[in-house]
């Protein structure tokens, strides 16, 4: 790519990623959450592979850092779902923590947390989905 | 009693999520723990028969209880219908995962393959024990999302080529559910089944409630391969690896086809005569058409792949009989039977099915080959292949002591009984066309000599792909013991009453 | 087909789903990359010929298309006709009447503490939805690398 | 005011239209893809007006996002429309 | 260093953002900021010492002002020629040479030449800028490159440069 | 209703597209159609007039806010569009790459 | 239940006599077939043990009686099952008198066959599994005789089709597409009588065949019994069912040609039509018409065919389906004389029948040949052998005082018998015994033509190392000719009252003048056969060098028999019809094989493997559906 | 329910009006180029600016209209983002749409980018090759 979005994209993903937290961590009191913000976070690493390429990333593994992130997101959301089920209430899915007040940031009991564990997961699966697709793309034409 | 319930979608999935991260390291990671959690669901799934084959459990998750009435969050509901199918589920991704040990060694990506086969599982389950329409829905995606990958495990050409037309059906079939599941919201204002049987009852909407029902047909008809929806079906069962095939054919067009089909239009709406027409008029389709399409082919699995879809006729054929009857205002005790008839074919499909691809697997393992034309001999050198792919042909084909001739038994006395004559015989002809076509496959698999191949001595297969062969085997002979009044009593009838008797089921769920 | 979902998102936002709005901005996006990254590019040559194709002019309307358009309109007619046949009693745009989700939003904050009931619902009561939803995003991920497998097959073979 | 308001909404809306033409006549990729570009951008104009007229925070948020997201689809789509490998 | 400026943008863009100045925000937020910026530092403008003169801040915001009246004018300029029923346009792409050092610059330059309306930035290889140019007023490449850089270059320079 | 029809029609275009188009990506784009008038169908159901966007705010009657529960169905719903979304067009590429081309009559090496 | 029947020891007999063997032979399933020697000699106990089971019962059971299967194993019976109709139990049995002489049969020959066997495999190396196979036959064809319970006895019946397909072993072209054939006949009628049974359920409310008595007076009860008459007819091999018949002889081994369709299917095939003719049915006089018609049909066209063979293997099978037309027309007559003699015709065909097919096998062992020609002069190298045939060719032919003599007379004197009623059927009598006594001679025709063909005649040079086979394989044969003389000799004063008037009541021989009649119908048939014999073949060679064993005689004396099947192919009335048979005009599996795989080319043109098609048809499906809730 | 702005008619309020009524112009006047103008460059060099510029006008007038609040600071903050990204997506289109092969319109006059695109796919080429 040229300088122009090089720049661009080393001022900016930063920032996208920021907001994709943001979004993340607004979930429970704003639109979004960890879908919409992981998402968001994927774009800024799409972003800074499209404008720098894969080397930048130090992404020798190809797609295996971004994979082992996302299972284990997934499996801490498992977990979070089950946690409820060990702990005495025996109730799958059981949202154990206090509830706080209604629009504060911590709030909402384990909903935060599943959003931050989807969150994750979210913006692992589709960064590994774009890799997976780009790096065969380029193996493929060797 | 109902605190495990959970357990059925959870394993899987844990294991499903443990695989790629210790699958790296460990190098038998995934094929063990897949088994012993197959192995645990598979006893806690016959634990709930035996433990409480007349009962109903009902889980709300989040322990969230309905509030006035009104169901607010999901629940799942394991009833005798539900638990008959956890069996076959368990039962099948047991005994292919064990075949898989040996089988999927020729294949790259091990991992992948463990991973997406306990999501496989864990959809199925799901499917079959949650409460809610849109869960359902959820759980069938998780389900066919899953086996789209496995279809195209190897890569090769015709591998996807099957899996995008699989996709792209299974797209459709999902939008037309999704639509119809939209339908009813906006018709009842509610999601959970039950609550939705109790406000359907009361109503007067026909139109509405038939043209939902026709989408939902399409719509699982298209998961469940049934006869004008069929199309993916042979593509997609032939190609993929044999336990996965095992899998689609033996559980998958079952549990998130035909099981939501009976499940929804027995236990959520209310019996009809038309729905019961085109449901029984769709099975005969299938069944019919579908051993025509089977009797000509060459390709070894592509055979068992049209079977799957007539096979799937006598289930269907049988339940639509039970509706009609019903419908009708008919006797209980033959509309039971029908449906027994029917069930009792479900769960016979599921082992023979499973077991003849599982010997489509054994052959093409050591030949590298589907086509028939190709093979010959093979009695002599895979001789406990060839034992197995017998019973498990002569099972299909209706001849007895094997548990297929039976569950057809059942379902042609009773559409006798029920005066459906044509139907009768179209059950017989068919049954004697898929005997001709086993033995088609019979002959060029295992007893002419005259291919070249015959110079070659093969072995038979692995231990533990023998071993699965052989249970399964077992199994296609001891499945025949549900003809007797007794066992048939505490198994099959059950589950038939679930789909009779909706409100003797229900009527406390709301409640609990 | 990113046209159609933005335009969705528009919907979305009219219709007072901002969730949603924000999801399906997102989610068409990363389709359209997808699409863009693999797609065109795999197809530049293809397309480049598409051009200069198009530059000549389309083909002229002849009886097969005519019957086709005339059969899809048939059978559009016919849907309609039992769809709004089938939607006639139920109650228009606007009035709805809320009964299973009457259960959140009443005393949500005591229920879930979320100020989103969606984020409540997909988290709390649906929360098994929620997980299903991740999973076949998971599922979606290990098929995307199972396809991408150059080899499905290893070499060495097991039978002679 | 509200009306005013509302009929700024429809203008922008109606905007969209005239992408929606470019879109569909093309007659190139980049052609369709510029008219998703203004399309994105007259989205974030809506979601400004419909957070004037609702008076709810939350709906710039989208807004913001649809920012960042188009840019990062154009470009994805410019860079291969330039045939270029990932790592050029 | 830019790892902590991009933890001050960070922190910055989170307050505005949230636009709460809880404690717990805070924390949040700062929580926030620093992941982002041991993800993200690496990546983040190498030269970050221009941060911190305020002098350019001051020069910025005279470009800012120069720049949104310069495309004023072209945008009326542009709906001129776009609403003509004519359509006086000369479309082309010219080259211009810039005399700007950093990459910074010659990006800011880039952008604001492509902001304004009717001239659209191609490429820039080193310091040589393509632009596309809707009203292709000359041929002459000296007085072109003073039209379409000329105006914001010397700004540019005393911000970014 | 008008609107119910508007979207049922959509939902015919998808049907129609994913009928009558020979590329695989129309195809896929016609999946997309089908799915979106679905997601706008659910949507429009739980739609309220004047209605609020379901975000808790101490200035609005709760029986103000549009249902949530076809919101948060048709969230969940457009995530596993994209995961289906993804594996298609991977898919699509794949077979791209060994049938050479994105014409699927041309893609019919099962038949039969 | 009767409660006698426990005291008796009954139960204990059915459990030697069916049971076991069927328990055993599922054991030596599992034993490989190394063992064969071991599995051999513990089969034969196993059958002996059956035998001794068989004829005690067939001693102690005077009355019919009603048992069960789980009383036999020592358990309670089971509740009332909840399926429709009266349904008492599932493993009810029901025994009477022509239930345990069929079963006696059965053991006889199971015995028989296995001791032939023991030597048979030992020669042969590919006859896997024969032992078990031969038990689990015999023991289900026992219980399936016995079996009350319409399902029962269709499971055990059904299973009979899997041993009869796995006897075989296919495992060259032929063998396996003959294998092939004959289980998807089988199959298929087996499929046909469940329909049958279903509707006998559904019209009568009863799942136990015991005691039913249903009027062929309406379509469904017509259909019933037309579904299970095609059952009897497809396992005994009539026309137009027999077509597995042949093809399975050619290229089975003799002891399961000998042991399956030529004995122990015609048993149960021919015992089951009884049972619905006799005794499930009551039947109307067209259907006695029609089973009339196909029982002549059968001779004469099996008998036709069995004229051309070149395969002696192939000749016996269609000799197999021939006789059987003789037992179709004794049972269809309905009187007590028609199927006396008819079960006795059975019987004796069974004899006889698997006594040729040893013979056969026999020949084939020591001379490993297929075809006639390539045959000849063996009567010296093997006379046991060769008198045994003998006497089953004779015994086949209907020459007195041979057993076949003694049933084709009885049938014969049931015809004239039945030509008193007044039925269509009846007046035809006359038509009826003309077609029989033809094929009789034709029969005569084709046997003279087997054994100078194998037997007489010009020795052939490769044959000369030829030896009589061992004392284990020529026993059976010896002792059954030694049956087949004794049921001839003492047919009237012994067999028939001590066997046969049991189960069909006292038999009454019609008066002097008819005796003289049907001597004199012997004597035509016997004339008509060599006299066809002889001008099919005299133009090349002469009579003397067949008859008395050929030392001198020319070398086309060799060729004589080809000779005989070419003159007959060619006569011109015959000539289209035989060659229409070749094209498989008349084979019922052939014609349905073909339509089958039409309309299956139809079908897979339509899946032409686009996709846009595959959607279609859901969309086409959908429109259906919607059109169907118009209507 | 109360929206904010009943009632009030401030100064504010009147730079509002106007900054938005100025914004759907710009947009107006970007999406008649986009129709009208004939090929993909002129059509970005039209979309792009006036869109844009209109937007982040729209933008600007939610301060005047909401003040310092969250709604109009995240307004504030989106402005510069969608400067740098629709600017920078612009450029990259343009570069891409040349690199793929559009040509520049008949009206065009001059072309001076042409060499270099040739010499940088000559180069590709090379590398290729190695
Ligand atoms: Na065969
Ligand atoms: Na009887």
């Amino acid at each position: 790519m040229s300088p122009i979005v090089k720049k661009v994209t080393q001022l900016v993903s930063g920032i996208i990623f920021l907001y994709g937290i943001y979004i993340i961590l607004h979930g429970h009191l704003t639109p979004g959450g960890g879908f919409a913000g992981g998402a968001i976070l994927a774009g800024s690493f799409i972003l800074l592979v499209l404008a720098f390429g894969s080397d930048v990333l130090r992404l020798r593994t190809k797609e295996e850092g971004s994979s082992l992130t996302e299972s284990l997101a997934i499996l801490a959301f498992v977990l979070m779902a089950t946690m409820a089920m060990l702990l005495g209430t025996k109730i799958f899915f059981s949202n154990f923590l206090p509830k706080g007040h209604i629009g504060e940031l911590i709030s909402a009991g384990v909903i935060p947390l599943y959003n931050i564990a989807v969150g994750i997961e979210v913006a692992a699966a589709l960064f590994t989905i774009f890799l997976a697709l780009v790096i065969y793309k380029e193996e493929i034409t060797k | 009693m109902d605190k495990f319930i959970p357990l059925f979608v959870i394993l899987p999935l844990i294991a499903a999520f443990l695989i790629p991260v210790f699958g790296r390291f460990l190098k038998a990671f995934n094929k063990t723990i897949t088994l012993l959690v197959f192995l645990t669901l598979l006893i806690l799934s016959l634990f709930y028969l035996f433990a409480g084959s007349q009962a109903s459990f009902v889980y709300h998750i989040g322990g969230w209880k309905p509030v006035n009435g009104v169901p607010i969050a999901i629940c799942f509901l394991l009833d005798p219908f539900s638990g008959f199918m956890l069996i076959i589920i368990n039962m099948m991704a047991f005994l292919s995962t064990l075949y898989s040990v040996s089988y999927m060694t020729r294949y790259t990506g091990e991992n992948y393959y463990y991973t997406l086969f306990a999501i496989m599982v864990a959809g199925l389950n799901g499917v079959v024990i949650t409460g809610d329409l849109f869960n359902l829905y959820v759980f069938l995606e998780v389900t066919v999302i899953a086996s789209y990958a496995l279809v195209a495990f190897g890569t090769e050409k015709e591998e996807l080529e099957a899996s995008f037309k699989y996709q792209v059906l299974g797209g459709m079939a999902t939008a037309l559910i999704l639509f119809s599941i939209g339908m009813i919201y906006w018709y009842t204002k509610t999601l959970n089944i039950f609550d939705i049987s109790a406000i359907l009852k009361d109503s007067s909407d026909y139109k509405l409630i038939e043209f939902t029902q026709l989408m939902l047909i399409a719509g699982f008809g298209l998961k469940a391969a049934i006869m004008p929806f069929h199309g993916w079906l042979p593509d997609a069962h032939s190609s993929a690896p044999s336990p996965i095939s095992a899998m689609l054919s033996g559980v998958v067009i079952k549990a998130a086809g035909l099981y939501v089909i009976f499940r929804l239009f027995f236990n959520m709406f209310e019996i009809s005569y038309v729905i019961g027409i085109i449901i029984t008029v769709i099975g005969t389709l299938s069944m019919v058409v579908g051993v025509f399409l089977a009797i000509g082919q060459w390709d070894l699995k592509r055979l068992l792949a049209y079977h799957s879809i007539s096979q799937m006729g006598y289930v269907i054929l049988g339940v639509g009989m039970g509706m009609l009857i019903l419908s009708r205002n008919g006797s209980e005790a033959l509309a039971a039977l029908a449906i027994t008839g029917g069930l009792f074919h479900l769960i016979n499909h599921a082992v023979f099915k499973g077991l003849l691809f599982l010997n489509a697997g054994s052959i093409e393992y050591r030949l590298n080959t589907r086509d028939l034309k190709h093979m010959g001999g093979l009695s002599a050198s895979m001789p406990l292949t060839y034992s197995t792919s017998l019973g498990a042909s002569m099972a299909i084909s209706g001849i007895p002591p094997f548990n297929g001739f039976f569950s057809k038994l059942i379902i042609i006395v009773a559409a006798i009984q029920a005066r459906y004559y044509v139907l009768a015989l179209l059950a017989v002809v068919v049954s004697i066309i898929t005997l001709a076509s086993f033995l088609k496959f019979q002959r060029y698999a295992f007893y002419n000599t005259k291919v070249e191949h015959e110079k070659k001595k093969y072995r038979d297969v692995p231990f533990v792909m023998i071993l699965s062969m052989v249970i399964m085997a077992l199994l296609c002979l001891g499945l025949s013991l549900l003809i007797i009044p007794d066992v048939r009593d505490n198994v099959l009838q059950p589950a038939v009453d679930v789909l009779m008797r909706k409100n003797d089921y229900f009527i406390n769920i709301l409640n609990m | 087909c990113g046209i159609v979902g933005y335009g969705l998102v528009i919907c979305f936002l009219l219709l007072k789903a901002p969730d949603l709005a924000i999801v399906q901005i997102v989610v068409e996006t990363i389709t359209l990359v997808i699409m863009v990254a693999v797609i065109l590019d795999s197809t530049r040559k293809d397309l480049k010929e598409n051009i200069v194709i198009r530059e000549k002019g389309i083909p002229f309307i002849n009886a097969r298309y005519v019957f086709n358009v005339l059969t899809v309109v048939v059978l559009t007619l016919f849907f309609l006709f039992f769809f709004n046949q089938a939607i006639d009693r139920l109650e228009p745009l606007g009035q709805h009447v809320t009964r299973m989700a009457t259960g959140y939003i009443e005393n949500a904050a005591e229920k879930t503490g979320s100020a989103n009931l969606v984020t409540g619902i997909i988290f709390d009561f649906r929360g098994y939805d929620t997980l299903g939803e991740a999973t076949i995003l998971f599922t979606a991920v290990m098929g995307v690398l199972t396809i991408l497998r150059l080899k499905g097959r290893k070499e060495q073979v097991n039978g002679e | 005011m509200e009306q005013f308001l509302y009929i700024m909404l429809y203008i922008q809306i109606t905007l969209c239209f005239f992408c929606l033409f470019r879109i569909i006549k093309g007659p190139t990729i980049p052609d369709r893809m510029v008219g998703i570009d203004i399309f994105g951008i007259l989205v974030v104009g809506i979601c400004a007006i419909i957070a004037v007229l609702t008076d709810r925070m939350f709906i710039i948020d989208i807004g913001i996002a649809w920012i960042i997201l188009s840019f990062i689809g154009t470009l994805t789509l410019a860079k291969y429309l330039g045939g270029k490998k990932l790592n050029e | 260093m830019r790892y902590l400026v991009l933890f001050i943008l960070c922190m910055i863009i989170w307050i505005l953002l949230t636009f709460s100045l809880e404690l717990n925000n805070i924390i949040v937020g700062a929580v926030v900021s620093v992941l982002t910026s041991v993800i993200f530092g690496r990546y983040f403008i190498k030269n970050t010492s221009k941060f911190f003169q305020p002098k350019r801040y001051f020069w910025f915001i005279i470009y800012l002002i120069i720049f949104l009246w310069e495309c004023l004018k072209a945008n009326f300029d542009v709906a001129y020629r776009v609403l003509h029923p004519a359509m006086p346009i000369r479309p082309g792409i010219v080259k211009v040479k810039l005399n700007l050092r950093s990459v910074t610059a010659r990006m800011m330059l880039a952008n604001s030449i492509t902001m304004t309306p009717g001239t659209l930035s191609v490429d820039l290889k080193d310091d040589i800028l393509y632009v596309h140019w809707i009203y292709v007023s000359t041929t002459d490449p000296e007085i072109y490159g003073l039209k379409v850089a000329g105006r914001f270059e010397k700004y540019i320079k005393r911000i970014f440069d | 209703m008008i609107v119910y029809i508007l979207c049922f029609i959509l939902f015919l275009v998808g049907l129609f597209g994913i009928l009558t188009s020979r590329n695989i990506i129309k195809i896929v784009i016609g999946l997309s159609f089908m799915e979106f008038s679905v997601y706008l169908f659910l949507v429009l159901i739980g739609y309220i007039d004047n209605g609020q966007a379901p975000i808790l705010s101490d200035n609005i009657a709760a029986a103000k806010y549009v249902d949530p529960l076809p919101q948060a169905m048709v969230l969940t719903a457009i995530v596993i569009g994209l995961a289906t979304k993804a594996m298609l067009l991977t898919m699509a590429i794949r077979i791209y790459k060994k049938f050479n081309t994105f014409d699927i009559r041309k893609v019919t090496s099962l038949k039969g | 239940m009767n409660t006698d029947f426990a005291d008796s020891g009954i139960n204990l007999f059915i459990l030697m006599a069916g049971l076991l063997p069927l328990a055993a032979g599922l054991l030596f399933l599992f034993i490989p077939d190394r063992f064969r020697l071991f599995k051999g000699i513990f089969s034969l106990l196993i059958a002996t043990i059956s035998l001794c089971g068989a004829g005690l019962l067939f001693r102690n059971t005077n009355l019919p009686l009603n048992s069960n299967l789980l009383d036999c194993l020592g358990q309670d019976h089971p509740e009332t099952g909840n399926m429709p109709g009266n349904a008492k139990s599932f493993f009810s049995l029901y025994i009477d008198n022509l239930a345990v002489l069929v079963m006696l049969f059965i053991s006889i020959f199971t015995f028989l066959i296995l001791i032939y066997t023991l030597a048979y495999a030992h020669k042969r190396k590919r006859l896997p599994q024969f032992f078990s196979l031969v038990l689990l036959t015999s023991g289900s064809s026992m219980l399936a005789v016995l079996s009350d319970n319409m399902i029962l006895f269709i499971a055990f019946w059904g299973f009979l089709g899997l041993t009869l397909y796995k006897i075989i072993s296919p495992d060259d072209e032929a063998s396996s597409a003959a294998a092939k054939k004959t289980l998807i006949l089988i199959g298929a009628s087996d499929g046909i009588m469940i329909m049958g049974m279903a509707i006998i359920w559904h019209i009568s409310g009863r799942i136990d065949m015991s005691l039913m008595e249903l009027p062929t007076d309406s379509t469904l009860s017509i259909t019933a019994f037309v579904c299970l008459a095609i059952g009897a007819f497809t396992k005994a091999g009539a026309f137009p069912f027999h077509s597995w018949i042949p093809d399975y002889t050619e290229a089975a081994p003799a002891p399961a040609s000998a042991y399956l369709p030529a004995s122990l299917d015609k048993l149960l095939g021919i015992y089951f039509l009884a049972r619905i003719c006799n005794e499930i049915f009551v039947l109307n006089d067209w259907l006695r018409l029609i089973i009339l018609i196909l029982g002549v049909t059968t001779i004469i066209i099996a008998v036709m065919m069995a004229l051309i063979q070149h395969n002696y293997k192939k000749l016996l099978g269609y000799h197999a389906v021939s006789q059987v037309g003789y037992m179709v027309t004794g049972i269809g007559l309905g009187s007590v004389l028609g199927i006396a003699g008819g079960l006795f015709h059975m019987v004796n065909h069974a004899l006889y029948k698997s006594g040729l097919f040893l013979v056969a096998g026999s020949i084939k062992t020591q001379t490993d040949q297929d075809k006639l020609e390539k045959l000849g002069g063996l009567s010296r190298q093997m006379p046991l052998t060769f008198f045994a045939a003998l006497v089953f060719a004779l015994s086949i032919s209907g020459v007195p005082p041979l057993n076949g003599f003694a049933s084709k007379w009885m049938i014969y004197q049931g015809i004239v018998d039945f030509g008193h009623g007044e039925s269509l059927a009846s007046q035809l009598w006359i038509v009826w015994l003309a077609l029989a006594v033809i094929g009789s001679a034709l029969t005569l025709a084709s046997f003279i033509k087997f054994i100078s063909g194998v037997f007489l005649g010009r020795q052939k040079q490769e044959l000369k190392k030829a030896r009589e086979v061992s004392w284990l394989m020529w026993m059976p044969q010896i002792i059954l000719a030694i049956i087949c003389i004794g049921f001839g000799v003492f047919a009237s004063g012994w067999v028939i009252p001590k066997l046969f008037s049991p189960v069909v009541g006292e038999v009454k021989f019609i008066g002097f003048w008819n005796s003289s009649l049907i001597s004199l119908l012997i004597l035509i048939s016997l004339i008509l056969g060599i006299l066809t014999y002889l001008i099919f073949s005299v133009s090349r060679f002469r009579a003397d060098d067949i008859f008395l064993g050929g030392e001198t005689g020319k070398e086309e004396a060799g060729f004589s028999s080809t000779e005989f099947y070419e003159t007959i192919r060619n006569f011109e009335l015959l000539k289209p019809v035989y060659r229409a048979a070749e094209k498989k005009w008349f084979d019922i599996y052939d014609l349905s094989k073909g339509f089958v795989l039409k309309i299956s080319h139809l079908f897979s043109a339509a899946h032409n493997g686009i996709l846009s098609n595959l959607a279609f048809w859901v969309l086409a499906g959908l429109i259906f559906m919607f059109i169907f809730l118009l209507l | 329910m109360q929206n904010t702005w009943e009632g009030k008619n401030s100064m504010n309020e009147i730079i509002f009006k106007i900054l938005l009524i100025i914004g759907i112009l710009f947009n107006l006047f970007g999406c008649i180029g986009l129709v009208r103008l004939p090929d993909v460059y002129n059509r970005l060099q039209s979309a792009t600016k006036c869109v844009t510029l209109g937007t982040c006008s729209i933008l600007l007038s939610l301060l005047f209209h909401f003040g310092f609040t969250e709604i109009g600071i995240k307004a504030i903050v989106a402005i510069p983002l969608l400067f740098f990204g629709a600017t920078v997506a612009a450029h990259a289109l343009v570069k891409g749409s040349y690199l793929f092969g559009v040509k520049l319109g008949d009206q065009s006059v001059i072309d001076e980018y042409k060499d270099e695109a040739e010499k940088s796919s000559e180069d590709k080429k090379k590398m290729n090759k190695k």
